[in-house]
């Protein structure tokens, strides 16, 4: 068994009443990567906090290159099994990079810290792994990208040969999930072991050997990546056959009528861009994480205050920075972090739903009714519109936003990241949504670091420092198109 | 729209569950007051009479003013110290400007009947002041409304150098003495309050609008709604009801105590959270709030009719403060925060 | 420092505390004392005030003397907790009057106050005559931190039991506070319609909230009426005397708060001048007791007040 | 009370001079404790004179011990109200413990020497049971300690009957009032605490662990801390820290006074956070802590000397506090939450 870096048996694990893990099991080998992928909810992340210690499963048993698992208790020793780059960040932002790297462990054997070798520790093992970041540096001051590195180095700087990277690319965007990709082959290379999860099917073909797929708390398959085609794997995650139809809408009806005009508009981190989008338009925004693009779609929707230039819907001009304007005038919104901005946790599907549209009232048979509307519009599953979407999964959670952004009939949707998170049937659900709309008149700025998004797109507009550098029509191929999001296009 | 294909992610009925209990929460304590209503009327006989029960709703008025506005304040997620200190100084400093310094006032002799209206200013004014250092300058409202607790104090004391004012204007004291249609004045306007707040946060847009900027603020204001506006308005209110309770308490007393409203603060928050408030911001209702009123009321009438002692009344009512959330937290099954 | 003095160029310079100015007697003592000290010729510190608290007693009696303060005036309230603060000023030879209270510990040079067992008494004998030793009275106690308290409720307690077993009290702690009071007796009277008397502590303290609560149950109503409540109060001070001719309470007991500031300011000036006392009567109707280990105690006259005679202009309430 | 990781900073360079700000913020309050003292010395001649500056530190050391409690407690990322009313209850506890009915005693007559012993394991209790209920029944630690309080304050009120207890044995006396090496005791113990505090908090591994928790505790988790552990354990030193302020503060009055330690809470928490320990755990270090502590004394001293009337001081007080934290929020640029 000395051949498999972890194995998982007949592991279940129940959270009150919902099973999260009905009597599961997956075996890694070593040196592999290996990708675990299901629909939100299938209990992915369940299993990572049982693989890592986190949690001790009801039934079941764990052990690491054939031996069996420490006691939960033993945290020390899990630790040099195995790490985790879980889906929540587990560094303390207000920390030096370099007491992150060696967090409870700081003394070095020593009994007392010694700051200056901490430091020069820190700086050996951040050239190790070759991440450029002072080691003097708060974390709370380092990217996603830079975040996610220093865990990997202090996981590995624990000597653990196996890494867990929950849904690591989520928020990076993609020259990062490329950095990423070639780190990751690289410390392949050199025998350390990888347990990956992901929505972006592409990338379980891009890094990973085998793949596991979960369905409902159970597992369905193990396979080699190259013997599961994407339609496969999307029947393995769904349980229907039928792979993927993310419309493109390239039969989608045009019109002349302009809806959304912005002109020479500049705010936080972009300048003088201009843009007008047509009924029935739907309009990509792609770049880098520094591009500006999700700056410049919060001003448009008046998150953030321009500094110079004009938004105007229908021809009437729109008061910049001011929210409840932009909703005035038709602009609806899915903000880019659907945690962050974009759900009150607590409270109904309803009310979230709703939580946009006007009038000083709020009946709640009205409001249910509202609710129940936007469970059956939106596909959104869910035990009805009283229940707090704290309890809705990832994607259902961004149905509801999605449904709030569209609750007062807007002429215009800015679409941020709309799918992030989401697995691949929501995803198609919800791009749906965005077609649908267009169909019915409706102008859209989709910003998506996912090509899938841009996909739906008329044109996609490519940001670059701020400053639209390029521009596409339908039909662009893959490369030319992160080409030009890194900056390296010809034109 | 595409077909209905996902699968349910969870199980529903644990969902359904939870939302169900939520929708009783407020309704928790109800029990606990009928309880506390039956063991005192078997240990007094005059417990259930209407002249206890007034009572006791009479020496909750204030405090449940204060819950009032401190329940919205947490709702809205922020948190006001000073509204104790607002019931002591907005009295003190209107009363001032009235009566000559013969009586301990300032000497500015404005006519009595301002004394009402230039309270409720003072009110607005102290909330307004505690908005804008909290929304404008950004400082941390824990912080500041304690820094500003003890600067109200301190400017009660320096305007009446300790004195307690004695030659309060009638028109002032009348709200906290006067019965209207057999029940004190101080009762009807707490129902009213009540009344109302409920109303609006539960059938308005505005008072919707408390419970989603108390569970994510961030996530409000990209709803459109103008989340600054809203948290200065609920301070403000928040500190207008305190300077009501203010005004009550100086009728029912006869004058403006040195030390008024000194201490309540752990008393409203106590009330608030026992009845279902959270401290994060978000949660809870003033029908809840107003039985975590209640039900302080009635313990603390009821250890006082026992003839415990004075003495004694103090720590049965931290026990009971502790129990109570012991209770609570196992009937909801949630760690607190 | 900038610790400006009144009547500079008399004895002293001489420091006081005033305990708290929230009472209308601890008001007018503080409005005697800068008067009597010119007439004395005795010159002050600017007065500290500790609002009740005797962490603030300590901090400022520090500031006193670090100011140079010949002798210190003060009025523990809290008469346990000001021990070690006297033992301090006792090495540093500074010597204490302190007035209305006398400390549980520690040494004094003379302590000006009045025999406040004498008011637990005098307020006992007062209402059980007019009750005929039977029914019911509610007595808002002051705080028990302070032997003042102790001494008017221990008293009371006292007479009480020995003289009218037929009585029953309701002992209620206030800690001086007027809310507490109100709220006790709204209790009581709900509890016991016939609660026939009333003994309060300190007039000063009480007697706008009692008549508050009283007025609102329309229980101000004259002695010849079945519900006329009996009320005896402590303090003298001139609303209370208003009260008395209004019929709105009945008795008091006037608690000089001239004498204290006039006597008061006689012993530190006699303490600076190197004086000394012996028990024994004085020539201002008093009499100088030694209460235990040679600490000396001036006990001033506190006679009561009724509505017989409450326009006698000697006493002091009558006089501002 | 675990953070979300904030929007990632792109361009590194103002991290880099985050973090440089960020060493240095510990000694914010340097210059302005210097600032003070050369005010002091201007307005006053005595006010560099050793015995004020003494009498300072002295009346300063209770208080500072509380926050060196409040402050460690606060970096874990939790609360304590109750600390201020462990200062009273335990000494009186103790007390009682020991002397005859006749000096307000309970008469249980356990032996003098006990009590000094017998205050230590009262604090320790006290903290224990606190730390149960946050963290195994899983109450809000706000609510809980604030429950303790009034719970506490009463037990005090209902042992003494609202008596202050001045039968104190001599050997309970000792540590407030005795003086060592020219220096009062109650300053060394301060000095020690404090040196013991930093030393801790800035060179062992136990002690880094209180930032890790209280910057994310599920990270701190994962990295293997005990966190309950740890964090019982810092609400019991607290409370040890609250019962030897206590002892000390006993000394100095000479007895244990009814209402010892009534009121500090505030001061406490004024002190810690102007010392820029922040309420959401995590941040700040007790040199910092301790600043602020000296900063509120020197002022007040100042005030004092002044012959500013008591009752403007604590108005300008609460002006100092809100002061205090516009500069801190300006200074470092952050809003406060
Ligand atoms: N702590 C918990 N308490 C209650 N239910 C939980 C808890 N953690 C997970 N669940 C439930 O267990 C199921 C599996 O969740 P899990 O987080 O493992 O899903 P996942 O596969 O990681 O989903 P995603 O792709 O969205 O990250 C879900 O139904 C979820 O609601
Ligand atoms: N500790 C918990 N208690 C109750 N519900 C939980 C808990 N942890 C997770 N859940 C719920 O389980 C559901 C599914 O969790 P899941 O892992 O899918 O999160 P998610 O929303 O996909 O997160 P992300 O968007 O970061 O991927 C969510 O609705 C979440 O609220
Ligand atoms: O000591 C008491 C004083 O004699 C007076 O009665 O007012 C209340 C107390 O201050
Ligand atoms: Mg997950
Ligand atoms: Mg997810």
């Amino acid at each position: 068994m000395g051949e498999f870096a972890a194995v998982a048996r007949g592991v279940t694990k129940r959270f009150g009443r919902t099973l999260a893990l009905d009597d599961v099991g997956i075996e890694v080998r070593a040196g592999e990567s290996h990708a675990l992928v299901g629909r939100n909810g299938a209990g992915k992340s369940t299993l990572v906090s049982i693989l890592t210690g986190m949690r001790a499963p009801d039934a079941g048993e764990v052990a690491f290159f054939g031996e069996p698992a420490p006691p939960v208790a033993d945290s020390a020793a899990w630790r040099r099994h195995v790490a985790c780059v879980y889906q929540k960040a587990t560094v303390v932002p207000e920390l030096s990079v370099a007491e992150n790297l060696f967090i409870n462990r700081q003394d070095l054997g020593g009994g007392l810290i010694r700051w200056k070798k901490l430091r020069r520790r820190a700086c050996e093992l951040l050239e190790t792994y070759d991440v450029a970041v002072h080691p003097d540096e708060l974390v709370s001051a380092l990217t996603v990208e830079q975040r996610q590195l220093v865990e990997i180095a202090r996981a590995l700087s624990i000597g653990s040969r196996f890494v867990i990277l929950d849904e690591p690319t989520a928020q990076l965007d993609g020259p990062a999930i490329e950095r990423l990709f070639d780190r990751m082959r690289s410390l392949q290379d050199k025998g350390v072991t990888f347990l990956f999860i992901s929505h972006h099917l592409q990338e379980v073909y891009e890094v990973c050997q085998t793949v596991t797929v979960y369905r409902d708390a159970r597992h369905v398959v193990t396979a080699p990546v190259s013997q599961m085609s994407k339609p496969d794997l999307i029947e393995a995650m769904t349980g229907e056959v039928g792979g993927l139809t993310v419309p493109s809408g390239d039969d989608r009806p045009s019109s002349a009528e302009e809806v959304l005009t912005v002109s020479s508009l500049s705010g936080d981190h972009f300048s003088d861009i201009s843009l007008t989008a047509t009924r029935g338009e739907v309009i990509g925004l792609a770049g880098s994480a520094s591009s500006g693009k999700h700056e410049f779609a919060e001003t448009v929707y008046g998150l953030r205050k321009p500094s110079a230039g004009s938004i105007s819907v229908d021809g009437a001009p729109v008061r910049g920075g001011d929210v409840p304007a932009a909703l005035e005038a038709g602009i609806g919104c899915v903000p880019r972090d659907r945690h962050h901005q974009g759900l009150v946790l607590d409270l109904s599907i309803a009310e979230n739903a709703t939580m946009s549209t006007a009038g000083t009232f709020v009946w709640p048979s009205a409001q249910r009714a509202a609710g129940s509307t936007a469970i059956a519009s939106y596909d959104v599953k869910a035990a009805g519109p009283d229940q707090p979407v704290s309890d809705l999964s990832g994607g259902n959670q961004q149905k509801v936003v999605m449904a709030r952004a569209l609750a007062g009939d807007p002429s215009v949707l800015v679409l941020i990241n709309p799918t992030a998170g989401v697995d691949v049937k929501s995803k198609e659900s919800l791009l749906g949504v965005v077609d649908a709309q267009a169909r019915r008149g409706k102008a859209a700025v989709v910003v998506s670091d996912e090509l899938d998004d841009l996909r739906v797109c008329d044109r996609v507009l490519v940001l670059f420092h701020g400053r639209v550098v390029r521009e596409f029509g339908r039909g662009w191929h893959d490369q030319e198109l992160i080409a030009a999001i890194e900056g390296m296009s010809s034109e | 729209m595409t077909k209905a294909m996902t699968e349910p992610v969870a199980a529903p009925a644990p969902g359904k569950q939870k939302f169900r209990l939520a929708r009783y929460q407020d309704l928790a304590l109800v029990p606990v007051i009928v309880l506390l209503l039956v063991v005192g009327a078997v240990l007094s006989p005059i417990f259930l009479t209407p002249a206890n029960l007034v009572a006791v709703l009479t020496q909750q008025s204030e405090l449940s003013l204060l819950v009032l506005g401190q329940a919205m304040i947490l709702v809205v997620g922020k948190m006001d110290l000073s509204l104790e200190s607002t019931v002591g100084l907005a009295p003190a400093l209107a009363v001032a400007l009235i009566i000559p310094a013969s009586s301990g006032g300032l000497d500015v002799g404005l006519a009595a009947w301002l004394a009402l209206p230039l309270c409720l200013l003072i009110g607005v004014a102290i909330g307004g002041l505690n908005g804008f250092l909290i929304l404008k300058v950004g400082l941390s409202g824990f912080m500041v409304t304690l820094g500003m607790l003890t600067m109200l104090r301190g400017l009660q004391l320096a305007i009446t150098e300790g004195k307690s004012l004695i030659d309060v204007p009638e028109s002032f004291l009348y709200l906290g003495s006067a019965t209207w249609l057999g029940l004190p004045a101080a009762v009807w306007i707490c129902v009213v309050c009540y009344a109302v707040g409920i109303f609006v946060l539960k059938y308005l847009r505005a008072g919707r609008s408390l419970y989603a900027i108390g569970g994510n603020s961030e996530a409000a204001r990209a709803a459109g709604i103008r989340v600054d506006r809203v948290v200065w308005t609920v301070l403000v209110i928040g500190s207008v009801l305190a300077v009501v309770a203010g005004i009550l308490m100086t009728g029912r007393l006869g004058s403006v105590a040195a030390t008024q409203g000194e201490g309540m603060i752990f008393q409203v928050f106590a009330a608030a959270v026992i009845g279902g408030i959270s401290l994060q911001g978000g949660k809870g209702t003033l029908f809840g709030a107003l039985s975590g009123v209640l039900m302080l009321g009635l313990v603390e009438q009821i250890l006082r009719l026992q003839g415990v002692s004075g003495f004694y009344i103090k720590a049965s009512y931290g026990a009971v403060i502790i129990l109570a959330l012991i209770v609570t937290r196992f009937a909801t099954g949630q760690k607190q925060e | 420092g900038g610790a400006a003095s009144t009547g500079a160029g008399g004895v002293g310079p001489i420091g006081a505390d005033h305990p708290r100015a929230d009472t209308d007697f601890w008001n007018s003592y503080i409005k005697y004392f800068p008067e009597k000290a010119k007439e004395l010729g005795v010159g002050l510190l600017n007065p500290t005030n500790s609002q009740n608290k005797v962490e603030n007693l300590v901090a400022n009696a520090q500031s006193l003397q670090s100011q140079g303060a010949k002798a210190i005036i003060m009025a523990p309230q809290d008469t346990g907790a000001i021990a070690s603060t006297l033992d301090r000023l006792e090495k540093a030879n500074i010597p204490v009057v302190t007035v209305d209270t006398r400390p549980d510990k520690g040494k004094t040079y003379m302590v000006v106050r009045a025999d406040n067992k004498a008011y637990g008494e005098k307020a006992c004998k007062f209402l059980g005559d007019k009750l005929g030793g039977k029914g019911k009275v509610v007595e808002f106690q002051g705080a028990l931190a302070s032997v003042n308290g102790r001494d008017r409720s221990e008293a009371f307690a006292a007479c009480m039991k020995q003289n009218y077993p037929g009585i029953t009290v309701f002992e209620e702690p206030t800690d001086w506070e007027g809310a507490k009071a109100a709220a006790a007796l709204q209790t009581r009277l709900n509890q016991h319609p016939d609660i026939g008397g009333i003994y309060m502590q300190a007039g000063g303290a009480f007697l706008t909230p009692t008549l508050q609560v009283l007025r609102q149950k329309n229980l101000i109503v004259p002695p010849t009426d079945p519900k006329h409540i009996f009320i005896v109060s402590n303090d003298g001070i001139p609303s209370e005397l208003e009260a008395i001719r209004k019929g709105e309470i009945d008795a008091t007991v006037s608690q000089p708060a001239d004498l204290y500031a006039q006597w008061a300011l006689f012993y530190a000036k006699a303490a600076v001048e190197g004086k000394t006392f012996q028990p024994g009567k004085t020539d201002h109707d008093s009499t100088i007791v030694d209460v235990g280990g040679g600490r000396l105690e001036d006990q001033l006259p506190a006679p009561l007040i009724t509505k017989e005679n409450v326009d006698d202009k000697a006493f002091w309430g009558n006089q501002i």
